[in-house]
Formats: structure tokens, C-alpha cells, sequence
């Protein structure tokens, strides 16, 4: 099993690092492992690096996703029947791995199967499955402290999600362990809901950058590819997660089992917010 | 406050149970309602309104209950029933709606959001809501809607928008957290209304203040009629009566507590809803708690004849009394249940719920090793009227 | 006994209404009955243990509700509701019910047999004889059993014997012809309990003297609520609860004491229930009095959407006190009794019957006619839980 | 209209004189009008009288017929259906007085329709139809006082109703417009119910007879020409209803409308039990 070398720099921090030198704003996307097949997972994730995303996050499946719409509700169903779970995904992020060691990957999901594991053998099993950093949607930092404690011992991030309505103390704290960037989330309500303006994004951000000196990534409710140039402007970077679920079904859908096809016209989906996005670094 | 409940090791925490796990969005809320809620506690007027309230319009005090005739064997303890399946609506369900909705009236909000299995949270709140003038939406899972369909039709009655869900089990777990999401994306106009001392801080103990008022009244009763009671025992839901029933002797040791949990058919792999004896420590509707969870940490469905049963979470408060020893557990199956009510209405012309059933079929054993100068008390949350087709089925 | 109510020519007479029109073999059975009666009533243990049934086993006293949010208009009395509702089996059938077995019981029988129409007063029968283990037959017409099947199957859980009528109307007035057959078969071994003050003498002054507790409650707790009255309102079905209530305001001439009928559809021609005024003077289950019948002096078969009003007889009682202009009379169509009850579950959290809807609705209009400073009393004989499934038609 | 002669000796006590001459018991019957048509039970009665039946006692047909049986709850039910009540039952006597002044009519049933006429115009339509006595069935005397003063007035009777557990006052009173005879019903219950016992029925007859002068006739539960006879054995009379009506739509199912034969079995019937009667005299 890999050991963590404390001397190797986070790939989180390595991407920021890079993205700032190419004056470039990162693209995320979201996928639950498993949903649909561990092997076709592993095609994505593989596609999604190709095609120019940034960051990948992996959400681990899980009974009872309480804080997400139906979209990704029902992501979490075709994944758990294919046979998802935590160790599986930590599987799959290690089967990533082989291929790609520069493209961070965030573990994404609910406290209840982190608590079973433990979190000292979690976090030893996600910095040797080549896991940078975890979103845990009802894990907040006030909360966390020996996750956070056995994080830091293995080099991973718990990224804190920032909201407008939430106080300095929820969001911005210095700690090891706790890093990455924030996640700011500038509209209330579970995943897949509406979009908030461009103006409310901005200030959103704004406010992040007052409370914090992390990298700001903008999540929940970014739909079309003008809206994650909008986020560009004012971000380090651009996380959509529903409406590409969403989009990618409807391909699916279109071409009935052609995987080959499917995945080209994942790439050319993506590429599409990839170039809104850049567009916003030459404007 | 459920002081003599809690041994705190932070706020909002029971021993190593409890917490707030939740998306951090709500964390805002979860402090504005605890800092309204202790101002409210601590204000005379909110209590007088309260007690005003549990009097005229919940239908407090109810009264304790002998039922000499419905031990099937001479002998052992007497056994004495907590009556409140005779509030007006929703059974003991009404105490904490009240309670939460005078508090959500007092911050200055508009409507109520809430989920129910039996139905008997959902028509305690949508009453209640209506009598304040408040919006009410209930979320119910289709199974649970399909099995009571009378509450259903009460709770529309009561003007309450009803929303029914059909993800996952269908049952009480879904619609929680449905009704969590609705939460999520109106919290500045909604106040979420908790039928059990479930969930993140400050609900399980808000709940547990709200729902005090059964210990308390049960106690002095007992003590005007002159007895102390050898055991007390009650079905565990979401934990609500439970609670509020062994407040008030928590602190007395001589006492013993028992959580009657559902054991479903009893056949052993078959789904239950014992989580308090056999579940795992997790965390589950924003509480470390004890769940009912497989290996890998995924919910489990949970199963019992009696809808207000089936769910896979623990109120953090029994967990830590469990994990202490200070809470015993005994299981009843649907059958020994189904048997105590029906005798209970046989003998003694009283029809209490199947979740009631659990507890008094326990209860019947653990009076059996007593002496008939002793007493057993059993909670009886709501009355038999929802599960009569389940008691009933050749009709 | 009901006194003040009653003007009586000779004995089990009011007026000219009353009388004993039975089998004679019968007779024999009254005159025990009457003498058991008597006897009981002047014996203040049966009166010492019927007040601790009362307050026990069915739940009195219920409380007198205010519902400021009701009235569709400003302006007008008060409206203050009787909760009979509260009860805790039948409405306040149950205070009949207890009282009749209990003098069944004193007389040496051992089973008890009645009929009923909406369910309520066989649930308060069947709840009382399980708890005193007599035994129990009840008739129920086969259409208002299909009606009901709640309360079909809670009175079998109470382990009543059901007995379903397929007679004539298959409604109440067929039950109550069963159930007296059946009673004729069996009078050494059960009693026949009255729902309602109706029949031969002694039960009209017998079960009034048992629902007298609801005016006496009721003028009570007006008195120290510093209100008295400008009107007092029930719904006619029997006529147990409107005799129990009128019992205490009878000798106050400055009270309005109206009497509410079921008019159906409202449509001219279409049955009714209607018969107090606009019935005929007959002899109808064993008493002279208003019926609804033909020229011929054939019974007609009574309609509402309120089955414990569908009766085509009335009370004696009732029969004289409006030949006498003492009580007046008024009526509520079926869409009028539903959108009362419906506008008072939406408003107040509070779900009555539909037989209360109608006295609601009538009691709004005369409520218009008076001042703020004055008050109106509606009685609500039992819950709307019985009524869910006509009230709330689309699921 | 036929006014009341006073001097006119009432046709029921000229018939127990006469039997009492022949040493013979009554046998008499019960239907209920127009069951199942005017025509029909005109022909009925003219079959009972021309069969042996020494007394016919004639149900108005009622809508509540609240203290019968089954078989008498349907024929009153068939009967309202073919148009019947009080007044039609009046006319269906009159008509059988164009053929028949002898053999007595009582009226039988509830007395709701009575009320609803008044008394007096009742009795007086009554003896203009040749009706001789009443028996209500919910009518106890200690409720018939005005009742009774009518009948009197118009020279019917109205005939007591006597059972084992009835005090004396109830049965054995004496005054003008209650005579007749005494009906006396050994068991309890309503009609079509169980049989007595042939002691129970003498001890029963034994009773009315210390308690009053008038002729005693058994009805309810009389069932077979065997227990007809041990009635006749003690009593003055005998009744017979339910099980006659029971046997009449049993020969009435087998003949499938014929009714020429129907009228011939049912007077077969009836000489089976007239018969029976009969025997116990010579014996
Ligand atoms: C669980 C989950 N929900 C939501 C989001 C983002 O929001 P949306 O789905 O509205 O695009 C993400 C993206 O990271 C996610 O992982
Ligand atoms: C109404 C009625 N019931 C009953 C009877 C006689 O009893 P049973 O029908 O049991 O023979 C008669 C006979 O006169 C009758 O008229």
C-alpha cells in the first residue's frame, strides 16, 4: 500500500498551482462511482480527464442521499445496485490511478459509510487509493475534528463548503487538514435546484475571498456553459455536476448502448463549457 | 430543559451521540433555532401560552390507566397505561407540534414543513397549523400514505398540502428526508417540525422539553395515587414518547427503564426495526446515533407491523442511555403485538395503537416476574383507530 | 331525572307525546326496567361509580371550545363548541352506553344488545360491555355498515357481535327493529340499550337522565367562563345529545333552544330528515310522537349525508317541546353541514362530525343576527373521523 | 255506509257459541292483505273460509313490521309493493262480506296507520267493512283507552294479547270494547319463532282462564297439525300464521303460477290441520 510522503505537494494544490500560471480557471464535474457499471465509471473518469476537466469529483454511493435532488438521488440508486459503495470507489479511484497521477480526485458523499470504516482507516485507504481531498455533504467542519486530524496525517483535504448565509467560523478555518478550496455554494436548497444570478455568484465569491486565502470553486446550480463563463470571471474555478448528469442520460438515451459514440459525445459536451470557460482567461 | 436526560459532554451532544451532520447551509438555521428556543424556554409567557395550549387544545393532561382484566394469567405486577391516545389529534405527537410551532410562530415564521409514517405527526402538526393560520406541507412516503389513507384525508382536511414520496423505502426514512430537502430550500420562511428527538442539535433536545410534559404528569399521578412504579416501558420509534416518558425517572435508579423496540416477524435474518440492541453507532438525519446499517454503512429498511416503528434511526438521547446501561431493551414481535392490542380492546373496551402493542406485550412478561403489589407502566403514544384494518381483516 | 324537561300528563308521557306502544310481553320488561331505573338513580353509589366511568372510562368532562377563526364574516356572537368529540369511544353515546350497562349489570343481566347507525353508539356499547366482560350483540343496517367499516371492525376488536341488517332500509331504523326482535327473544338474559331518548317508557326519561351530564357540564362551564348564552344549537338525530344539552336551558326563557334538522339535498321532494317540523304525529318504535311518514301512515325512509341523523322517528321529549314552541327548529342541507365542517377543520385544527356540521352551519346564520358580546353554543356529539371518507372524496 | 246495529251480536262470540254447541275448537289463520295482490288474497280468504277456518285474522300491511319474523316482515313487504295499507285492507274486507257475513275478520298489525287515520274515523270505516276485532300488535290496553272507547263505540273488539310473564292488569281487563277472546302466546320472541311446549301451553292457557272469563286461542310457534291439536286439547282455539304462510309459498313455487291448483293444495293444507283439530273433540 502506498504511504503518504508528506513531502509530495497535494494534487489540489499542484493544479491551482498550474491553473494560475496558464491564467486558466479550473472546469469540475461531478460522477457517482458505479453509476452505472464500475467499468463504465472508469471509462468516464477517463474521458472526463481527456477532455480537458480539471478536477474530477467522485461520489461515493450511498442509501440515503438526503441532501441531493433527484438527479443525483437517482445516480446514487444505479450505482449502489451496480454494487457500489466506499471500497468500491476507493477501487476505482486506484484503478484511475494507473493511468492518470496528476488529476485531482475529491471523494464526494455522506458521513455514514466514512463513520463505519473508521476514519483512520479511511483516510490511510483514500490517500493509497490516490484520493486528494473529500466533500462530505453532512460532515460540517464544527463536526469534524478527528476526521479532519486523520486527514491531515494522510496529505488529504476536507474542502469546506462555503453558503452566504454562513458565519467565518463554519467555513474559514486554518487547520491542517482542511484545504483545497472552498466550495462556495451561492444558493440554498439541495443539489440540482435553481441557478442563482451572476450578481449573487460574484458576491458570493467576494465574500469567500475576504474570509479565506483558499482557491474558490463555485458548485450548485451551474447549467449551461455561459453561466460557468459567467462563474469564470469571478472564480478559480467551475463545478457542474446536475446538468451534466443530466445531459449525459439524455445521450445515453439518443444512442441506446453505443458506447464508443456515447463517450465522443461526452467529450464534445464537455468541451463545449471547457471553451466557455477559457474563453473567459483571453477576453 | 431534559437536564436529568442528558450527561452532555458538549452541547447538543449525549455522551459520544448526537451533533449536528448536517449541509453546512443549515448550520445558520440550526443556531437561529437554538438560541430561539432557549429564549422561548426561558421566557414565562411562551411557557404560559404552552401550557394553555397543551390544556385546551392538545387535550392535557391524559390520564393514567388501570386494566385489571387483560393479564391472561392471575398474578404479577399491575400494569397502568399512559393514556395519550386521548389528546385530540395526533396522539403524544401533538405535545412537541405545538410546542414547535408556537416556537416557529414566535421567530417570525409563516409556515411548517414536516414528515410522518403513522400519520400521527403529520395530522398533530397540520391541527395545529391550522388552528395558527400557518401553511403546512407534509411529506409521507407512498407506502405509508397507502396504508393510511384516513390520514391522509385528515391532514387535507386540516388544509395541509400533502407530498407524497415515492423514493426508496417509501416509508418514514424517505419522507424525512424529503421533507429535510423542502427544509433545505425554504428555511427562511419554513420552520421543520420534528415528530421525534431525532436529528441534528437543538432538535432532540427540543423535543425532548416539549415532550417532558408526559413524564411529568405521569409521575405526579402516579405519586397522587400513591405508587411508584417497578418498570416503565415504551415502544421506540423516533423516540418521542419514550423521552418524554422516562425523563422523569431517569434520575431514580431503583426504576427500570425499558425500550420496547419493533422485532418485525421475529424471523431471524428478516428485517426488524431493533436498532437500539442491534444496530450500529453511524450518523443518520444529522445525529451520530445508533442505525440500523449494513457492513459498508448503507441505511437498512427498516420493518414492523406498526408504521410509527419502522425507522432506522435512534434519538441520540436513547442511545447514550442504551450505551450506558441505564435504558434496558426487549423486543415484541407483530404477532405478540397484534395479540396485545386485541386482547387489551377485548378486556377492557380500550383500542390502543400497535406501536402501544409492542410495549404492553413486553410489558406483560416483564409484570409477570413482579410482585402484585408492584407496577409496570406503558406508554400508549396514540390510539388504535389508524390500525384497525391491520387488526381487523376479515371483515 | 330530567325534570325540566319533561310536562307530563301520566307517567312516561311529555304532553301528549311518550307512551309505552310495545308487545306486550314487553311490558313486563319496562315495568322492571323502570323500577331498576328508579332504583339505581336513587342510590348514590350507582351514582358515585357512573361519575367515575364518566370521568375514567369515557373521558368527561369535555371541554367548551372557542373558534374564533370559523366565521366566514366579522361580526356576530361567539361560537362556542361542546366537544363531546372528546369522548374517548362513541361521542356521547358513551354516557348512555355506560349507564345503561351499568344498570344492566345491577339487574342481574348479562348481555346487552342495541343498533346503531353512524357506529358511534355501538363502539361506546361494545366499548363499555368488553370492559364490564358482558356480552354484546349489535345491529347495524347493511348500508350504513358499508358506510362505516371502521367502526364495524372496531366494534368487533371491542368483541361485540355484529349483525348486519339487510331489511327495509337497511339503515338505522331497520338496525333498531333487529335489534328490538332480538331483545323481545332474549329479554331474561340482555338489555336493550336506547342510543337515544326514544322508544317506549322508560327510556326517554332514562337515557335523558344519562345525557344529562352534557348540559349540566355545559351551563357549568359557561357560568364560570362568565358567559350565558343567546342561543343553544344541536343537531337532531335521536336526539341524545340535543336532550342532554337543551336539559339545562330549558327553564331559561331568555335562551334560544334550536334544534337542527337534516334537509338532505335541500331539494323540494327529496327525503329528509326533517321530521320535527314537518313530520306527522305517529306511533313509531314504541312511542307516540313526530315521524316522518305518509298519509297512510307508512314510516318513510329518512336521508342525510349524516347517518346518525337519518332516523325517522324523534324523541318524545323533543316532539313536545317543539308542539309547545319551546324548542325551535331549523334546518341544513348536506352541502351546508360539509362546507361547515370543512371551513372548521381548515380554520381551527378541529374535525367534528358531519351530524355537528349541520347545527354549525345553522348556528353561523343565527350567529349573524347577534351582537359580539353574546355567545351561541354548538354541540358536537362525536369526531369527524367517521366522516373522513365523505368529506375528502378525491384521495 | 252499514251503521253499527248495538243489538247485532258480534260475529266473534257467535262463533265460539256455536263451536261450543258442536264441541269444536277454532282454527283460525293470519294473512297479511294484498300479499301478494288484492285478487289473490280475496281468493285466499274465500279458500281459508270454505277450507275450515272458523276465524281470519287480516294484517294491515305496515312499512316497520317491527315485532315479526322473517316469513311476516316479507309478506307485509310483498303486500306494500302490490299497493296495500289500511284503507285497501278495509276494501278487501268489505269485499269478502259480499259472500261471506259470517266467518269473523280481526284486523292484525301496527298501529301507526291507526293514529294516522284517528280512531274514530277508523273504527267506524272498520265495522262498515265488516270487521269484527283488532289486534295491534304494539297497542298494549294500558296505552288504548281511546282506542278502545271507538271500537266499543262502533261494537268491535279489540282482543287482549296475554303472555305467561303479562300481570293481570295487563290482559284481564273488562270493559266495553275489549273482548273477543284472549290471545295467548306461550313463548317469547317475535313471530316464526321456536314452538312451546305443549305443558308450557297448557300451563299458560291454564293461567289466562283464572284471569278471565273470555275465550282463550293460541298463537306463535304453532306449527304442525300435531302441536295444533294438543293446543286444541286445552285452549278454546288455535292459530296458525307463519308456518301456513311458509307452506303457502312452498305449494306456490312448486305449481309456478297455476293458480287453480294453488287455491286446491292450499285448502289441502288446511284440512290436514282442521282435521287434527277436529280429532281431538271425538277423542
Ligand atoms: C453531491 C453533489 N451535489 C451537487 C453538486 C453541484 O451542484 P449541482 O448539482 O446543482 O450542479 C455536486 C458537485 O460537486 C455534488 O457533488
Ligand atoms: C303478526 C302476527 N304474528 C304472529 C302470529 C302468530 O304466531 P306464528 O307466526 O309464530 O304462528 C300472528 C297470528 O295471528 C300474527 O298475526
Amino acid at each position: 500500500m502506498a504511504k503518504h510522503n508528506p513531502k509530495r505537494i497535494n494534487r489540489i494544490d499542484a493544479m491551482f498551482a498550474r491553473l494560475r500560471t496558464e491564467n486558466r480557471k479550473a472546469f469540475v464535474t461531478f460522477t457517482v462511482a458505479s453509476d452505472p457499471s464500475f467499468e463504465e465509471s472508469l471509462a468516464r473518469l477517463k474521458t472526463f480527464a481527456a477532455s480537458g476537466i480539471d478536477l474530477i469529483e467522485i461520489g461515493h454511493p450511498f442509501s440515503d442521499p438526503i441532501l441531493d435532488g433527484a438527479t443525483i438521488q437517482k445516480a446514487n440508486r444505479r450505482a449502489l445496485a451496480a454494487g457500489g459503495n466506499l471500497r468500491v470507489t476507493l477501487d476505482l479511484c486506484r484503478a484511475f490511478r494507473e493511468t492518470d497521477d496528476r488529476t485531482p480526485l475529491i471523494l464526494m458523499g455522506y458521513s455514514n459509510p466514512l463513520v463505519t470504516m473508521g476514519y483512520e482507516r479511511f483516510a490511510e485507504a483514500a490517500a493509497a487509493a490516490g484520493i486528494d481531498g473529500l466533500i462530505a455533504a453532512d460532515f460540517p467542519l464544527r463536526e469534524a475534528d478527528d476526521l479532519v486530524k486523520a486527514l491531515a496525517k494522510h496529505g488529504l483535504y476536507m474542502i469546506p463548503l462555503a453558503a452566504p448565509t454562513l458565519e467565518a467560523r463554519d467555513f474559514a478555518v486554518e487547520k491542517p487538514g482542511i484545504g483545497g478550496f472552498l466550495y462556495c455554494i451561492p444558493v440554498v436548497g439541495p443539489t440540482g435546484g435553481p441557478s442563482a444570478s451572476k450578481e449573487v455568484i460574484a458576491e458570493a465569491v467576494e465574500r469567500c475571498r475576504r474570509q479565506s486565502s483558499l482557491p474558490v470553486m463555485v458548485g450548485f446550480g451551474v447549467k449551461t456553459p455561459e453561466l460557468a463563463a459567467d462563474v469564470a470571471k469571478v472564480a478559480d474555478g467551475v463545478i457542474v455536476a446536475t446538468a451534466l448528469i443530466d445531459r449525459f442520460l439524455e445521450i445515453e438515451r439518443d444512442l441506446e448502448g453505443d458506447i464508443k459514440s456515447f463517450q465522443a459525445r461526452v467529450a464534445d459536451t464537455l468541451t463545449d463549457y471547457r471553451h466557455a470557460i477559457d474563453a473567459v482567461k483571453s477576453a | 430543559m431534559a437536564r436529568a436526560l442528558k450527561v452532555e459532554s458538549r452541547p447538543g451532544r449525549y455522551g459520544s451521540f448526537g451533533g449536528q451532520f448536517v449541509a453546512p447551509v443549515l448550520l445558520p438555521v440550526l443556531d437561529r433555532l437554538e438560541a430561539g428556543f432557549h429564549s422561548a424556554w426561558g421566557d414565562p409567557a411562551f411557557h404560559a401560552e404552552l401550557t394553555h395550549l397543551l390544556n385546551r387544545f392538545v387535550g392535557r393532561p391524559t390520564p393514567l390507566f388501570d386494566i385489571p382484566a387483560f393479564p391472561s394469567r392471575p398474578g404479577g405486577a399491575r400494569i397502568v397505561l399512559k393514556r395519550d391516545d386521548l389528546t385530540f389529534n395526533g396522539g403524544n405527537y401533538a405535545n412537541s407540534a405545538v410546542g414547535q410551532c408556537l416556537l416557529a410562530r414566535r421567530m417570525g415564521l409563516s409556515a411548517v414543513v414536516t414528515d410522518t409514517g403513522s400519520g400521527q405527526n403529520g395530522i398533530a402538526t397540520a391541527a395545529v397549523a391550522a388552528r395558527f393560520g400557518m401553511r403546512c406541507t407534509i411529506y409521507m412516503g407512498a407506502r405509508d400514505a397507502a396504508a393510511q389513507p384516513q390520514a391522509v384525508k385528515k391532514m387535507r382536511l386540516f388544509g395541509a398540502k400533502l407530498e407524497i414520496v415515492e423514493d426508496a423505502d417509501r416509508a418514514l426514512s424517505s419522507a424525512t428526508s424529503a421533507a429535510i430537502r423542502h427544509w433545505m430550500g425554504h428555511s427562511d420562511t419554513d420552520a421543520y417540525v420534528a415528530g421525534a428527538p431525532i436529528g441534528p442539535h437543538p432538535y432532540p433536545e427540543m423535543v425532548a422539553a416539549f415532550q417532558q410534559v408526559i413524564g411529568k404528569e405521569t409521575r405526579l399521578q402516579l405519586v397522587e395515587g400513591g405508587v411508584l412504579p417497578s418498570a416503565v416501558l415504551s415502544a421506540v420509534g423516533g423516540g418521542s414518547s419514550t423521552v418524554g416518558l422516562f425523563s422523569s425517572f431517569v434520575s431514580d435508579p431503583s426504576i427500570r427503564l425499558i425500550a420496547v423496540e419493533a422485532a418485525g416477524s421475529g424471523e431471524s435474518g428478516a428485517p426488524n426495526s431493533a436498532r437500539l440492541s442491534q444496530g450500529r453507532r453511524g450518523i443518520f438525519h444529522g445525529a451520530e446515533t445508533l442505525v440500523l446499517a449494513d457492513a459498508e454503512g448503507q441505511i437498512l429498511a427498516a420493518n414492523s407491523i406498526a408504521p410509527g416503528l419502522a425507522y432506522p434511526g435512534s434519538a441520540p438521547q436513547l442511545a447514550d442511555l442504551v450505551s450506558r446501561g441505564r435504558v434496558e431493551t426487549m423486543t415484541a414481535t407483530d404477532a405478540e403485538a397484534q395479540r396485545a392490542v386485541r386482547r387489551l380492546a377485548e378486556t377492557e373496551g380500550v383500542l390502543i395503537c400497535l406501536e402501544a402493542g409492542h410495549a404492553l406485550a413486553a410489558a406483560e412478561h416483564v409484570a409477570r416476574t413482579m410482585e402484585p403489589h408492584e407496577a409496570v407502566v406503558v406508554m400508549t403514544p396514540s390510539s388504535g383507530d389508524k390500525d384497525i384494518d391491520i387488526l381487523w381483516q376479515d371483515a
